[in-house]
């Protein structure tokens, strides 16, 4: 088993409300220094060995994202980096 | 850069569950002691448990008992005085109940071979919690309740109440309980017909959510909860059962796990449950269909307290016993043990009993809907309820004393001393505007407060049009849906509380809150016929809330047996507090009317130019 | 004979009665459709109706879009069959790309359920073909991802070639560039729109009868080809 | 200026309708070897490089995720990694 990770965005041109309601929040609870967010979907797939890098594309572009509207990026995670970083841990 | 990170992911290697605790080890280990206390039992509770049993309880009996003993599913500080309601209500009160309290819901017969039923609950604390994910279960919640009639689901209507607009908190609840009442509803495609929004600061660390929903039904389609027939089998379907809802029961598992509390031998309990409406909306359809074909006998949805209740309250309204292997029950989460499968309240789950010869039937139609289904258990010729997990027997109890013979109690009451004084308050010392200029202040005032201004922002973020039989919704004082496109026949429902009056009179106020949600579904032209209610209240362990608990049930029934109408059924839910502080008592009343031809209901607001004016009444 | 419009039930699909009530209040007959269906039952045209197939998951029509049923209808529509794409329907259509661009989240970021007032800037479509142009109907708006959006020269491309069918009169609620509401294919055929005509067809429960137009034109135009 | 992503996902106790349902998706498209998908959230802030990295924590789990639902992982990535890999490019 693999660990694949994709990240979807929005265009650069489209309009991104979730993305600019979270940086006027930010303006709101007086946190400085961020001058843009950009807001996009986040998958984690665990996907057999054999399962090749070409079809992880499709998958991506066919049916995770929406090529009308969005842009993604495919990569696949080592066991050693999806224990340290992608498994997301509890931050207190 | 995040240093957590590392630890989280290397959780300490978990140890091997012992295996459960079966009848077999809790006749042979009678000292073996028992966490009972932190499942909410008390002591007197826990020997009756011993004594009924002849033996100390199992874990997952314990589990069972407690869940279906504590106070959301016994009613024990609240039966004495609903029992007031059955008491009042005469027989031409009842003449076109089809069911009445006790059932999932109440069931009233509008003619024409057509039934109506319809039931407000609460969602108060899982929506302070999470309050997208909390009042968007509360909506789930009482649609299966709705479903487990035997009705289709047609609309749903929400009472909120909250902080003042200007509390910090009322921002995070206030748009995340709207936002997950549309969320849920709009989904299903329920179209939601009105409601309330209030604030007060009594409800800012305990908002009410509070969710009615109206189901149609054909009458030989009226599918009681039972379990009878030997042979027949139980099916669960839906959603798979996680470890959701099970935080109480966690302390079996810290019992016979070998990782100390906080230790890394605990799982991870979800603090929320989330809801998938698409699952629930699948379930409906497949329900209907099930109905539609004939092939369900029996039907209980899994609400609070999941499995336990499902399968006690099955077996104790048939006339058998029932075998469960909660071996067959699919699974979200891994080792769960017995108790918690059968405490888990795992959203979108339904419970069916069907007999063998249509169990494939059942199955295909399930298949055909793309719900999960599984055959879990059977009616036996026996008395008791057997549950098996790995082959061992892990429950055999007499299923009537888990799901009716809970503790009763009669709490002390007492009318708080603060009362008269309260009441002595009243408006007569208050300034009255002087000048016009104070008039107009003070209707500006008026119009600018948060109690009264639009509802709008609620509203239209909820679906009004879906099914296309929504005559009157917002802003009108009650909705208005037909029935059915067939023929003209329509109902009216409003829901009121209020609960300021409540406090100053919590009898008068319930009365009120009767006369104005009567009101309202009369004045859409509708003849009112049946009553549900959501009466929240603090704790039942304060002898004041127990006595305006009292005093609002007697006020209610009272304006019911005044008005014709009867209650037929609701929920109670207690301990809404704030530390030490209770909400204002809030008794919620919801009054269903029928309208003979929807084409002639009363339409909200003037009508055309030249129209007379008539104020009725003193 | 009255002509057979085929509504689509997905799970999920909500508003599938009112479309196939619209269908027949213009006087044409429903044939119910089932998502694994891999035969159209030799429909005459096609209703994709509201919802939230799948539940909206991963985005509004993306999954439903890439059901059985679709492979028929896609294949169909290009040899000319008239498809009405409602709401979720519009987003499935986008999805399946018979039309262009896209919807996304409201602008606002929250639902909205309201009557809008739209015109209609394109009356010669298979859908709106007995409406005058320009003129203003008004019916319902219920959606959370009713935005429509789309490249700069696609977006120029449509106005040019006059394929937007509906625009809303007021600006756009949700945000939808060139307050677009509704757009065709090009040969006119397939249409989408996120606001419900089929809840505008009895003033008893919408706004009038503004909607029947799209359910009426297609019949005529039917039944005259017929 | 620097580049922080933010990846949200639901806890994995938590129910996650989504990623289900595009795990079920895929098995009906004929995807064969994914075994599991989870959906979260992907969020690109441009922040001041003055801004530390417990600020970016305390963004990340007070707006960004929902702390009783929500796991997350904060990384600043440098510029090189931003245009290789992070600034999504579309891929056909
Ligand atoms: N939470 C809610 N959900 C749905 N409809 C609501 C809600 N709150 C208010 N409404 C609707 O908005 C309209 C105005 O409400 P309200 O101001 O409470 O009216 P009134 O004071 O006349 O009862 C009514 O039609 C009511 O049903």
């Amino acid at each position: 088993m693999a660990r694949v990770i994709v990240d979807v965005l929005p265009k650069a041109e489209i309009l991104d409300p979730q993305g600019q309601a979270v940086a006027r929040a930010m303006g709101r609870l007086g946190v400085a220094g961020v001058a843009d967010v950009r807001q996009g979907k986040h998958f984690v797939l665990e996907v057999d060995d054999e399962v090749p890098d070409a079809e992880l594309e499709r998958i991506a572009g066919t049916l995770l994202a929406n090529p009308v509207m969005e842009e993604w990026v495919v990569r696949r995670v080592s066991d050693a980096e999806a224990t340290a970083a992608d498994v997301p841990g509890t931050h207190a | 850069m995040t240093a957590q990170a590392a630890s989280a992911g290397s959780p300490a290697p978990e140890p091997a569950p012992e295996p459960a605790d079966t009848v077999e080890v809790a006749v042979a280990t009678p000292e073996r002691e028992q966490p009972y206390a932190a499942l909410g039992l008390r002591d007197e509770e826990y020997a009756r448990i011993r004594e009924i049993l002849g033996r100390r309880p199992t874990d997952a009996e314990l589990a069972m008992y407690s869940v279906m003993w504590s106070e959301h599913c016994s009613y024990k500080s609240s039966k004495v005085h609903l029992r007031r309601f059955g008491e009042t209500t005469t027989d031409e009160m009842r003449a076109h109940l089809l069911a009445g309290i006790g059932e999932n819901a109440g069931v009233v017969d509008v003619g024409d071979g057509w039934a109506v039923t319809f039931k407000i609950e609460s969602h108060n604390h899982p929506s302070y919690v999470e309050p997208h994910q909390g009042a968007a279960t509360g909506v789930g919640g009482i649609v299966r309740d709705i479903m487990a009639m035997g009705a289709r689901p047609v609309a749903v209507m929400d009472g909120l109440r909250v902080g003042p607009l200007d509390a910090p908190d009322t921002a995070r609840v206030l748009p995340g309980v709207v936002s997950g009442v549309g969320f849920y509803g709009n989904c299903l495609g329920l179209p939601n017909l009105g409601g309330e929004v209030v604030f007060d600061p009594t409800y800012a660390g305990n908002p009410l959510v509070n969710a009615l929903c109206v189901g149609v039904l054909r009458t030989e389609d009226l599918h009681l909860a039972f379990a009878s027939g030997v042979g027949n089998k139980i099916v669960l379907f839906g959603a798979r059962t996680g470890l959701d809802g099970i935080g109480g029961v966690s302390v079996l598992a810290s019992e016979t796990f070998t990782g100390s509390a906080g230790g890394g031998g605990h799982k991870k309990l979800p603090s929320v449950q989330v809801g998938d409406p698409f699952a629930e909306k699948v379930l409906i359809e497949c329900c209907l269909e099930l109905y539609r074909d004939g092939l369900v006998v029996g039907i209980q949805d899994l609400g609070g307290a999941g499995l336990s209740c499902a399968t006690s309250e099955l077996a104790s309204a048939g006339s058998g016993g029932m075998d469960v292997d909660l071996d067959a029950v699919h699974l979200r989460a891994k080792d769960m043990t017995p108790a918690e499968i059968l405490s888990s309240e795992s959203q979108e789950r339904m419970c069916a009993v069907v007999t063998p010869e249509n169990v494939d039937a059942f199955m295909a139609v399930c298949e055909r809907w793309d719900v999960t289904a599984t055959v879990i258990g059977e009616v036996t010729d026996g008395e008791n309820l057997r549950i098996t997990a790995g082959g061992n027997v892990v429950v055999d109890v007499p299923p009537r004393t888990v799901a009716h013979d809970g503790p009763v109690y009669s709490r002390p009451l007492a009318r708080p001393d603060s009362q008269d004084e309260l009441q002595a308050r009243t408006t007569a010392g208050l300034a009255r505007p002087s000048s016009p200029a104070d008039l107009a202040a003070t209707i500006e005032r008026l119009a600018a407060s948060p109690q009264l201004a639009s509802r709008a922002w609620v509203t239209e973020q909820y679906d009004r049009y879906v099914r296309g039989n929504t005559a009157a919704a917002t802003p009108a004082d009650a909705g208005v849906l037909r029935l059915d496109e067939s023929s003209d026949r329509g109902i009216a429902l409003a829901i009121d509380c209020n609960a300021r009056f409540c406090l100053l009179d919590p009898r008068e106020g319930a009365r009120l809150a009767l006369a104005e949600s009567v009101r309202n579904v009369a004045a859409a032209g509708a003849r009112p016929v049946a009553v549900s209610d959501c009466l929240n209240f603090g704790s039942p362990e304060d002898p004041g809330v127990i006595w305006q608990f009292s005093e609002a049930v007697d006020g209610l029934a009272q304006g019911c047996v005044e008005l014709g109408v009867p209650v037929t059924g609701g929920n109670v839910s207690f301990y809404n507090q704030t530390g030490t502080t209770a909400i204002l008592p809030t008794p919620v009343v919801g009054v269903l009317g029928l309208v003979e031809d929807v084409h002639h209901a009363v339409p909200h607001g003037f009508g055309p130019d030249g129209d007379a004016v008539w104020l009725l009444g003193e | 004979m009255s002509a057979r419009v085929g509504v689509i039930t997905f799970p999920g699909t909500l508003d599938d009665v009112d479309a196939a009530r619209a269908v027949r209040y213009a006087g044409g007959e429903a044939v119910s459709l089932w998502h694994r269906d891999t035969d159209l039952q030799g429909v005459d045209a096609v209703v994709v109706p509201g919802g939230f197939s799948y539940g909206d998951y991963l985005r509004a029509g993306a999954i439903a879009a890439r059901s059985p049923v679709m492979g028929p209808v896609v294949e169909a529509a290009h040899r000319g069959l008239p498809v009405l794409g409602i709401c979720n329907g519009f987003q499935i259509l986008c999805e399946a790309e018979l039309l262009p661009g896209a919807l996304v989240r409201n602008a606002g970021l929250r639902f909205i359920c309201r009557e809008v007032r739209l015109r209609v800037e394109n009356s010669t479509t298979a859908w709106t073909s007995g409406i005058a142009a320009g003129a203003e109907i008004t019916v319902p708006l219920k959606s959370g991802e009713g935005r429509f959006v789309a490249d700069d020269d696609t977006l120029a491309r449509l106005e040019d070639e006059g394929r937007v069918v509906f625009r809303y009169a007021d600006p756009a609620p949700n945000g939808a560039l060139h307050d677009v509401a509704g757009v065709c294919s090009d040969d006119g055929r397939v249409v989408g729109l996120m606001p419900h005509p089929e809840h505008a067809i009895d003033p008893l429960t919408g706004p009038g009868t503004d909607g029947l137009g799209l359910f009426t034109s297609v019949l005529a135009r039917l039944t005259a080809a017929a």
